[in-house]
């Protein structure tokens, strides 16, 4: 299914989980928090929490910042 | 305050003056920011240099984002990591990019940042105050970068936030406190801690800003771009316990004419 | 110049940048006025908490004069004297002042002051310049204060003063660096260390002279009639080392708008 | 004999000495210096130095400076 | 000193550049408020001594208010009257406010005052902005007191205000300008007319604000509260012309050292 | 944009106030530079804009020297002739060029300069006392271009110069005026007229100078390398006059907080 | 009728008008302007509007203002 | 013989005059000075004023200055 990750298209698997796509994404980053159409996807929820086609996700993690 | 006389060196004299914030309390009064540094080993000795104890951090996509080594290196260091939302510009953005550095740093501290104008980046005070009611009531700790106006800092501490943080000049200008006489009014008209944020290039501005009545200082350009970045960051650790202690010490009226040092009784003719 | 990562406190930095004056080198760059203090016990405590090395003194008739109980006071505080020779309206008189200080002090460095108006107590260019010259060849080590003029700077420096002694505004004014801009131009114009002396009024007129190049920071009153000496004595000993330090850093330069410390780069659409 | 010391008239015995002079003012005072008629006189000329009639005479003592 | 109510208009030179707002043209750029001038005669000869065209006023309860005799001879000066919302801290005061006045001086113009400090009567940007709104959209032509906020500022433009006019410093307190840097980005980001408004102590101060490209300056008590009215009325009409043409003429940039003004070549050997 | 050169004088109030210098009486307070003028026409648009009387020029080998034609235009403007010294690095060269000025322009006025070094153009007090000293003895009305220093400013009034020419900043700098303090002392010790010499950069600049207590101003470079030189001439000569009229007037007092301009009784409450 | 003219309690006659107030209050005073009940009034309505029990006027005149 | 005038050497007749000198020099100038050795040579002198070998001249006039 196609999805919008990070302000670009993205093509999923149906019944991909946030879970899924924050292993896939975020080598490296330990702290990594998730936007799904403007809302927060707690951690506790990343597991249960699948992705429909046409959703918007930022996957966002840490950096410098003044 | 009293020094004894067996202290070597006088920065003993600062600690006997804490900085409560958001119901913690620090002993070093300088926040440092880490963008902009040369690299992150430059980071690491600026930041330990500095003596500070909360520094300022950011979020952003992924693939964009420094790799987790940053975050080893604050760790190490030791500090309190303060998310902020540089980049947003209305209160929405904000709010919810508030609520991602809470999942992602563990922290309900927030440096809030909403900016009015692309080439300034000044605050704007119509969405930052909405911004910072919504936090402060989903129980953030609000820490506001704001102009210099009084008015907008009262209303800021009026709704809750843990402190106030006026602007010296716009971001990264290094121009220092354009205007110290609006910050010594938000000091008179603000009960929570006034924090100087942003335009400060060098170690007498620092001071300033805390001759001035701030409880402390933010700065990161003024640091991590300078051409030694550990250099001044011992140089600002510096500036801001000397400004510190010179706001405590009284310091003398300024007088239009002289007033002799040396006792002028008892001059020999000759 | 580098921090060792454990180095707890970064004053170590400044040590590694000594402050050679008349062939001699000090760790301070603090020159400290006696002048003013409301008792032996707090001037005791001022030098201390400055860290000064050099302290000025004046000679005035036995039955005026502080008995000997503050010498032994600078004494005990192992610093070296310097003694001044405030008062003095003329060449002739500064001169033999100094050769009297050379036989009580056992000294041959001398603050050389002569005055020209009662009121403002501005130094006198043209006999300042006459009694330099007599005591430069008198094998004195000359510390002038003059005004912020850098062409008597200039001729200071040219007839053989160990350094020139710029003020900030008049004598226990509080009033700060008046004229910036000329400090700078004699930094470019001599050679020799420049100590800015008079008119310091608080921390960040300390730091903003090391900012504008000078090699070090003369002060009396600001410290001795500050409503807390040894307080504000530590103020000013971070102010020198920190506007030190900021003057080696090398600042950001001033920009009229911002510049972000935040990348702006993989910021979220949210 | 009559001189004048630190601006006031004194009378001092015939041959009376910088040295003795000193020693009757500086009590409590170790690092005195002393001008004559303008100039100085070293701490080693002390003794040997006799005042005269009319003479000038400062007794200065340290005391705090800017 | 008097100035002779025949006194002519200063120069041919600033008739040639027109100040156009509100739709209306005007020769002068100098508004001036009536507020605190010791007596009626005193206010007349300087709104002449001036050369205004355009003054505030104000409404209050009219066992309060000034008998009419006031603007007999505002009438009879020729100038348009402009009324202010002094004292409203809401945005429905100073709406309401501004409705009452339309009706008692038959204009649709308004000075916006909302106030949000009782001590330095600084304006409150949130409450300004809705009143502004309200008013444009009822046809007013909204000249806003407003702070040195550039992004206020230009939520005031965007909103339709006729004009934006920052503060230089608090109301009365004489201060002149206390943030440049913050009326030159003001003057960058809006493309309305701006008037300096508030702070102005003397006619450098009137003149700066002119340099720095604002299209007028309003001001009240520098001139009615100064020792002579007249003539500081006269002062700051030449203050506002000379700023005003000193801006347009293009000054020389500013220089760290010295550029000769006399020509060297051809310079004798004697 | 052109200035008619039938253009009256400004007002009538400053006319109120002649100039006493040398003995004689001027309208203007402004003296004007003719040196970096783009052109003859330019420099005499200039002149007659700025409503001067009294502008200086110099002496050059005649191979270098402008033709005729600069002091057809001068004359033709009807101004008074001021010839400098500019260039003399000694006492000697200062006294020789005022004497062969003399027998150029038939005038014993001198405008003295001694310049002490050459990338500043700063005044050499020493050389430049003595070679007044010279002068005055032989019959010249001198008028010494000097540095900002009190106590150099009252000793060249002792010797009996017509007006002292502080400097408020290098020459050509366009700096405005570095130490207000400064000249603000100046105006205390001297009993001469002050002429604000050097630095102005605009309008604003002048005003404050004779704000300061000057009683004139001195400038070239500001008007004659403007963009527009006869626009700036007109600025100056509003500024110099508006700057006067305000020193005249009496300003209202500085305070750190407002004061309302309208009267608060009778506020209704709406 | 008891009203509360300019913060002040004030006994009218029954049927009492703006006009009437206003005439009665503004002496001296050509350009008026009357609230009502926190309402601008404009001076075309003053004749037809009567006042009653418990209403706020504020009457207005012109004075001097920065 | 041999002279200099502004800086430069110059050949003049034997008996040459300062008047001779400056009309030779001095086109279009009318404010001119001369100054002779180290010395101002007064207008009035111009005529009678012979220069000797190894003179130094120097005729000047008027120009801009600040």
């Amino acid at each position: 299914m196609q999805v919008t990750v990070n302000g670009e298209a993205a093509e999923l698997a149906e019944g991909a989980t946030v879970a899924g796509l924050v292993a896939q994404r975020s080598a490296g980053h330990s702290r990594v928090a998730v936007a799904l159409n403007g809302g927060v996807v707690p951690r506790s929820s990343w597991e249960r929490t699948t992705l429909s086609p046409g959703d918007t996700v930022e996957v966002l993690a840490p950096t410098a910042g003044g | 305050m009293t020094v004894t006389e067996t202290d070597p060196v006088p920065t003993g004299t600062a600690v006997t003056d804490p900085f409560v914030l958001g119901g913690r309390t620090f002993t070093s009064r300088l926040l440092l920011g880490t963008g902009g540094a040369p690299s992150l080993e430059a980071l690491e000795r600026a930041v330990r240099a500095s003596g500070t104890e909360l520094v300022t951090v950011a979020l952003r996509r992924v693939e964009a984002a420094s790799d987790g080594a940053m975050l080893a290196v604050l760790d190490r260091c030791g500090v309190q990591l303060l998310p902020n939302t540089a980049g947003c510009a209305t209160a929405r953005e904000a709010v919810l990019t508030a609520r991602l550095a809470r999942e992602a740093f563990g922290t309900d501290w927030v440096k809030l940042e909403v900016i009015g104008d692309e080439d300034t980046l000044l605050p704007d005070p119509v969405e930052l105050l909405d911004a910072a009611e919504q936090l402060v009531d989903d129980g953030f700790t609000v820490l506001p970068y704001t102009g210099d106006d009084p008015v907008v800092a009262r209303r800021l501490a009026d709704l809750g936030c843990a402190a106030v943080m006026p602007l010296g000049a716009p971001i990264g200008s290094g121009l220092g406190i354009r205007n110290p006489h609006a910050i010594a009014l938000i000091r008179e008209l603000v009960d929570v801690p006034v924090i100087l944020d942003a335009g400060i290039g060098t170690a007498s501005d620092a001071a300033l800003a805390m001759e001035l009545g701030c409880d402390g200082v933010l700065l990161a350009t003024a640091v991590t771009r300078a051409r030694e970045p550990e250099t001044m960051a011992a140089a600002m650790r510096h500036a801001v316990e000397g400004g510190r202690l010179a706001a405590r010490a009284g310091r003398i009226p300024r007088r239009f004419s002289a007033r002799a040092s040396t006792q002028m009784q008892g001059l020999p003719e000759l």
